[in-house]
C-alpha cells in the first residue's frame, strides 16, 4: 500500500495524542534535566486540544486537519515546541492542500515543508540537540527509501528508524539551541525532549499505517 | 509538592482569579485565551506596553499592570511562555491606536511566541513592535547559546518604558528606549534550593545541604555550575563582579523594519567607572528580604570599590522563580531620561510609588 | 543552614547595615543600641510611633519606618524581643516633645522589654503610652496562656496609627485608635514549612512532607495543631472561618494611667454581617505571592457568603517568619477613621503609596 | 562557713557565665520543643555581657555588682528571660545593699527579693511552667535549711536539690505563661528552659561555695 489516506491522518493524530500523554512524565522527565520540566505537559495540554477540535474538521482535506492541528498547537501548547510543532503541522498542511489521500511523493512534500517550517522558525542547526536532530534524518531516510520506490509503511519504518536514531544520537550534543543551551557541557548525556517528541510522533504514523 | 494550590491545572487560572478580585481598582483580568490588562485600558492617544511570560515569576509579568507600567500581561502556563493569541488578543485589547510594544524576555519560546502575535497584530493594522531583553551574563556567548537570558532588567526596563508610554513617547520613541535600557542592564543569579513546577510534582533539579546553583536563570532551569555554599559576602561579590566586569556583548536580534523582521546586531558596552546605576537585588522568592539586605550591604561596596555609584535601588521579589530560594543582582547603567522615567509615578500592584 | 548570610553573629547587624545603605533618604540606622529611625525625626509637633519586635519579621518593623508609619523601630535578635534601652534611645531620638507611643505585640518578652523601656522613657519626662496587639485567633483563651499573640494586625496598626500621627493626632488619640484598630483586628497563621534560626542552626519545628502547622505565630513556634495537607480552598475557609465566628474576646492589658500601671479589662467584639474589613493575606516568608492569591480568591468568597464586605486588601510578605512557608489571614473591621487613615500616603521600604 | 564573700559572688558569676555557654545548646534546644529556640543564645549573650561588665565592679559591694549584673542583662538579653532574670539580679542586689558578704539571712533575702522581683514582673504562679517552678522551691528550702541552723553551704544544697526537682517537675506541666503557653497541651512533656537555667545558676552558686 503506497498511499496514506485521509483516515488514517486522523488516526495517527489520535494516536499521537495518545502516545504523548503516555509520554508525558517521561517527556517531562528529560526536560528537567536539560530544560524547565514541561515538555511532556506542554505536548499533551495541545495534542488534547487537537483531539478537541479534531472532529469538527475530520472530513475536510488532510490539508485542512493538518493545518487546524498547527493552529490549535500555536493557541495551546506556548514555550518553544508550540510555535515550532505549530509551524510543522501548518508547513506540513500547506504541502497537501485539497489532499484526500498522500502518496509518497506528497509524504516527502508534507515532511519536507514540515521540517523546513521548524528550521526556519527556530534557525537550529544538525547537531545543536534540538528536534531537528531527529526529524531531518528522518526526512533524509525518508527521501531516499522513496527515491529506492519502497511502499509508504517501508520508507516511513526506514524514517522512523532514523529518527530513532538521531534521537538518540543527541544523547553526546551540546545544546545550542533553546533552553538547553544555557547549561553548556553540563547538556552533554542527556536526550533531548524535542527529538524525543518527534520520534514518538512518526513513530505513531508508522504504527497507525501498521496497524 | 507543598503549595497553597488547589487541583493542578487550576493553579494558574486561580491565581488570576484571585488577582482580578483583588485589584480590581487597577486591572482585569480576560480568560481564554488569558491576559492581564489595565483598569481603564486603552488609553487614549497612549502607546501599550504588552510583556509576558511564563507563570511562576510572579510579581512580573501581571502584578506590573497599571498606571505607568505595563497595559497588559499575558501569562503562560508555570515556566512556559504564552501562546501568540494572548498577546494577539490582548494587543486588540490595549491598543488605543497608538500601537503596541512587546517586550520580550529572550527564550526561544518567548521570542517565537511574540513574533507570531506581533504578526498576528500587524495583519490586523496595528502598529506593533518587539525589543527583546537579554541580560543574564552568566550566559556568555550568543553564538553557541540561544543567547543570554532575559531576567531583572525585564523588570526595570517594564518600569521605565512604561512611564515613557504614560508621558506621551510614541512607539518608536518606546521602543528606542527599551533597546537601549536593555542594552544598559545586565544580571546575575544564584539559588540555594530548586523550586517545583506544580505540574511536575517535583523539585527540578536536587542540591545539597552544602550546594549553590550559580548562574541559573528565572525558570528552575540548573545554572552554570554547581559550587559549595559560600557566605554571603563572597556570593554577592562574585556576581557583582561578573555584572561590572562582563565585556561588550554582541547578539543579533529580530525586530520589524517596515513590518518586515530584520535581524539587526547590537552591542552593549561595558559598566565604567563613573557610571551610575539602578541597582536591583531581587529575591527568587524563597529567600527573605532580610538576606537581600546583607547581599545589598556587600553590593553596594563593590560598586563603590569599582567606582560604580549606585542612585537608585529596588530591592525585593519582583522576579522570582515560584519558591525558590535565592537571589539575582541587575546593575542598569542610568542616565538622565532613565532616571526620569523611573521615579515617574507608578500605581501596579507589584510596584508602586508617587501616587 | 542555607541562608545568605555571613558570620552568624553578624547576621542582624549586617542586614540593618544593609537598609541603612539602600534607604538613607528615609531613614538611618543607630548601632549600639540598635534602632530604625526617620531621616528626618523627630518631626516637630508630631506624635511619635515606635514599634519594635525580634528580628526575622521583615519588612516589619524596620522596613516600615518612614513618613506615615513608624518613627522607629527596635530589632531584637532574631525571634528575640529586644531590650528596654533600644526602645528607651529610640524614644528619645524620635520625641519631638509630642510624646511617644509604643506599639507593642503581645509576647512575654515584647511586653517586658517596652514596660521597662516605658518607665525609663516616663522618668526621662518624655510622654508615652504603651499600646498591645493581641490579634490571632489561635490562642483561644488569656486565663490559661499569655494572651493572643500579635500578628498581623501589627502591620495594619503601624499603618494607619502612623498616618494618624502625620496628621496631628495627639499622643492620646493615637493610643485611643491604636487600641480601637487592634480591638478591630484578628488574624490566623499556618506553615508548609518550618524555619532556621541562624544562631540554633536548625529547623525549629520538623514537618512531613504531607503535613502543615495550624494556628502558627510569627516565631516559628509549633501551632496549635498538626494537620495533613489539604488544598488552599479548605485551609483559606478554614482559618477565614475561625476570624469570622470569632465570639468576643476579654483580656486584661496594663497600660499608663498618669503615670502608673493599670490593669485595663478589653473586649474585642466579634464581627458582624455587613462590616467592612481589610483583608491582608500575608507570606511568611518562603510563600510567593502568587499562592496568596489563591488564598485571596478564596477568603473573597469566604467573606461574601458571610455578609463581610472587603474593602481594601493588603498582599504579600509583610510579618514574616524568616524563610517560612506559608501564610496568615488577618481581617481588620474599617470605619471612616480607620480607611482615612489607611489610605493616607505612606512612604517606607516596605510599604508605600500615594507620594 | 556560713557566709558568701564578694570573692565567692565574683566566682559565682563567672562559673554561671561558663556554665550557660556550656549548655547554651541544650537550652536552646529545650527552648525549640516549646518555644523559639533561642533561651540558650539569650542567656549566654547576656553573661558574656556581664563577664565584660565584671572587672568594672568587682571591688564594689556585693548589692552593686549584683545590681550591675541585672542591668546588664536588661540591656543585653531581650526576649521574656532578659526582663525576669534582670529582675532577679537588680534586686537581689537591692536586698545585698552595701554589704561585703552575706551571712545566712541575707542569702535569704537576696533571693527572696530576686525571686519576688521576678513573680512581680512575670506574674507567673507556681505551676505555670516556667522559671518561678524551680526558683519558688529552692527559695522555700533555704529557708527551711536556714530556719534550722543549717550552714550555707549545706542550706544551698538543700536549695540546689529543691530547684533540680522543680526543673524536674515542669515536665508534666502545661505552660501558663510565656511563649510556650500557646502550645496548649502540647507543652505537656517538656522541661521548661528557663527552669532548667535557674536551676543551673543556683548549681553554679553551690559549686563555688563547695570549690
Ligand atoms: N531553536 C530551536 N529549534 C528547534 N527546536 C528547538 C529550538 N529550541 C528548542 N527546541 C526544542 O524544543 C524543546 C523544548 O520544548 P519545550 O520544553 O516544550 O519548550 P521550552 O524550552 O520553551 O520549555 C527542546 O528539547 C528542543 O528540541
Ligand atoms: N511570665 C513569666 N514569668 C516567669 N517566667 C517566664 C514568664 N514567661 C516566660 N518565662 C520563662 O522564660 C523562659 C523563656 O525565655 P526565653 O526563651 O529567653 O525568652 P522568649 O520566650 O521571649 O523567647 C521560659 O522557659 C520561662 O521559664
Ligand atoms: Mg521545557
Ligand atoms: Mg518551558
Ligand atoms: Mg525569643
Ligand atoms: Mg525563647
Amino acid at each position: 500500500m503506497s498511499t496514506v489516506t485521509k483516515e488514517q491522518v486522523v488516526r495517527w493524530l489520535e494516536a499521537t495524542a495518545a502516545v504523548l500523554e503516555a509520554n508525558k512524565g517521561y517527556l517531562t522527565d528529560l526536560d528537567s534535566a536539560i530544560g524547565d520540566a514541561d515538555h511532556g505537559t506542554n505536548m499533551d495540554r495541545g495534542f488534547k486540544k487537537v483531539m478537541e477540535k479534531l472532529p469538527t474538521v475530520a472530513d475536510k482535506d488532510i490539508g485542512n486537519i493538518l493545518k487546524t492541528v498547527g493552529m490549535t498547537l500555536i493557541s495551546s501548547v506556548g514555550g518553544a515546541s508550540g510555535p515550532l510543532y505549530g509551524t510543522f503541522y501548518m508547513r506540513g498542511g500547506m504541502a497537501a492542500d485539497a489532499k484526500e489521500e498522500l502518496d509518497n511523493n506528497d509524504l516527502v512534500n508534507v515532511l519536507q515543508g514540515a521540517v523546513d517550517g521548524i528550521i526556519q522558525r527556530g534557525r537550529a542547526q544538525p547537531g545543536d540537540k534540538t528536534m531537528v536532530d531527529a526529524l531531518l534524518p528522518a526526512l533524509d531516510a525518508l527521501k531516499a527509501a522513496v527515491a529506492e520506490g519502497q511502499g509508504a509503511a517501508d520508507a516511513l519504518a526506514a524514517a522512523v528508524a532514523a529518527a530513532e536514531q538521531g534521537m538518540k544520537d543527541t544523547i553526546p550534543l551540546q545544546a545550542r539551541k533553546g533552553r538547553a543551551s544555557y547549561l553548556g557541557e553540563r547538556s552533554i548525556g542527556h536526550q533531548d525532549p524535542g527529538a524525543t517528541s518527534s520520534y514518538l510522533i512518526l513513530n505513531a504514523l508508522l504504527e497507525t499505517m501498521r496497524a | 509538592m507543598k503549595k497553597l494550590i488547589n487541583a493542578v491545572p487550576d493553579v494558574v487560572k486561580e491565581q488570576l482569579e484571585g488577582m482580578a478580585a483583588a485589584h480590581s481598582d487597577v486591572l482585569k483580568v480576560h480568560f481564554e485565551p488569558d491576559f492581564v490588562y489595565r483598569a481603564d485600558a486603552p488609553v487614549a492617544g497612549k502607546v501599550a506596553i504588552i510583556s509576558g511570560g511564563g507563570s511562576g515569576h510572579e510579581p512580573m509579568h501581571g502584578g506590573f499592570v497599571g498606571m505607568g507600567m505595563l497595559d497588559a500581561a499575558c501569562p503562560g502556563a508555570v515556566f512556559t511562555s504564552p501562546t501568540p493569541d494572548q498577546m494577539y488578543e490582548a494587543a486588540k485589547a490595549v491598543n488605543s491606536g497608538a500601537g503596541v510594544l512587546f517586550l520580550v524576555k529572550n527564550y526561544t519560546g518567548d521570542v517565537l511566541n511574540f513574533e507570531m502575535a506581533a504578526d498576528m497584530a500587524a495583519a490586523e493594522g496595528i502598529p506593533v513592535q518587539n525589543i527583546l531583553i537579554d541580560d543574564d551574563v552568566a550566559v556568555k556567548d550568543s553564538l553557541y547559546t540561544a543567547g543570554r537570558r532575559g531576567v531583572g532588567t525585564t523588570v526595570l526596563v517594564e518600569k521605565i518604558v512604561g512611564a515613557a508610554a504614560e508621558a506621551g513617547y510614541n512607539l518608536e520613541q518606546c521602543a528606542d528606549l527599551a533597546r537601549k535600557a536593555n542594552s544598559y542592564g545586565r544580571s546575575m543569579g544564584m539559588a540555594l534550593s530548586s523550586c517545583t513546577v506544580p505540574a511536575a510534582g517535583k523539585p527540578i533539579f536536587e542540591l545539597g545541604e552544602d550546594e549553590m546553583e550559580f548562574g541559573i536563570g528565572i525558570h528552575g532551569e540548573p545554572g552554570q555550575k554547581r559550587m559549595k555554599l559560600v557566605p554571603a559576602d563572597e556570593i554577592t561579590e562574585m556576581m557583582a563582579l561578573e555584572i561590572i566586569n562582563d565585556k561588550a556583548y554582541t547578539r543579533t536580534v529580530r525586530e520589524l523594519e517596515d513590518g518586515q523582521w530584520v535581524d539587526k546586531s547590537l552591542t552593549d558596552e561595558p559598566f565604567k567607572r563613573g557610571d551610575k546605576v539602578i541597582a536591583f537585588v531581587n529575591s527568587m522568592g524563597g529567600t527573605p528580604v532580610s538576606e537581600l539586605y546583607a547581599v545589598y550591604r556587600k553590593l553596594a561596596q563593590v560598586c563603590a570599590d569599582n567606582g560604580i555609584e549606585i542612585v537608585r535601588n529596588l530591592i525585593g521579589p519582583y522576579i522570582t522563580s515560584l519558591e525558590m530560594a535565592g537571589m539575582s543582582i541587575t546593575l542598569l547603567k542610568a542616565d538622565d531620561e532613565i532616571l526620569r522615567f523611573w521615579d515617574a509615578p507608578v500605581k501596579t500592584p507589584g510596584l508602586r510609588w508617587g501616587i
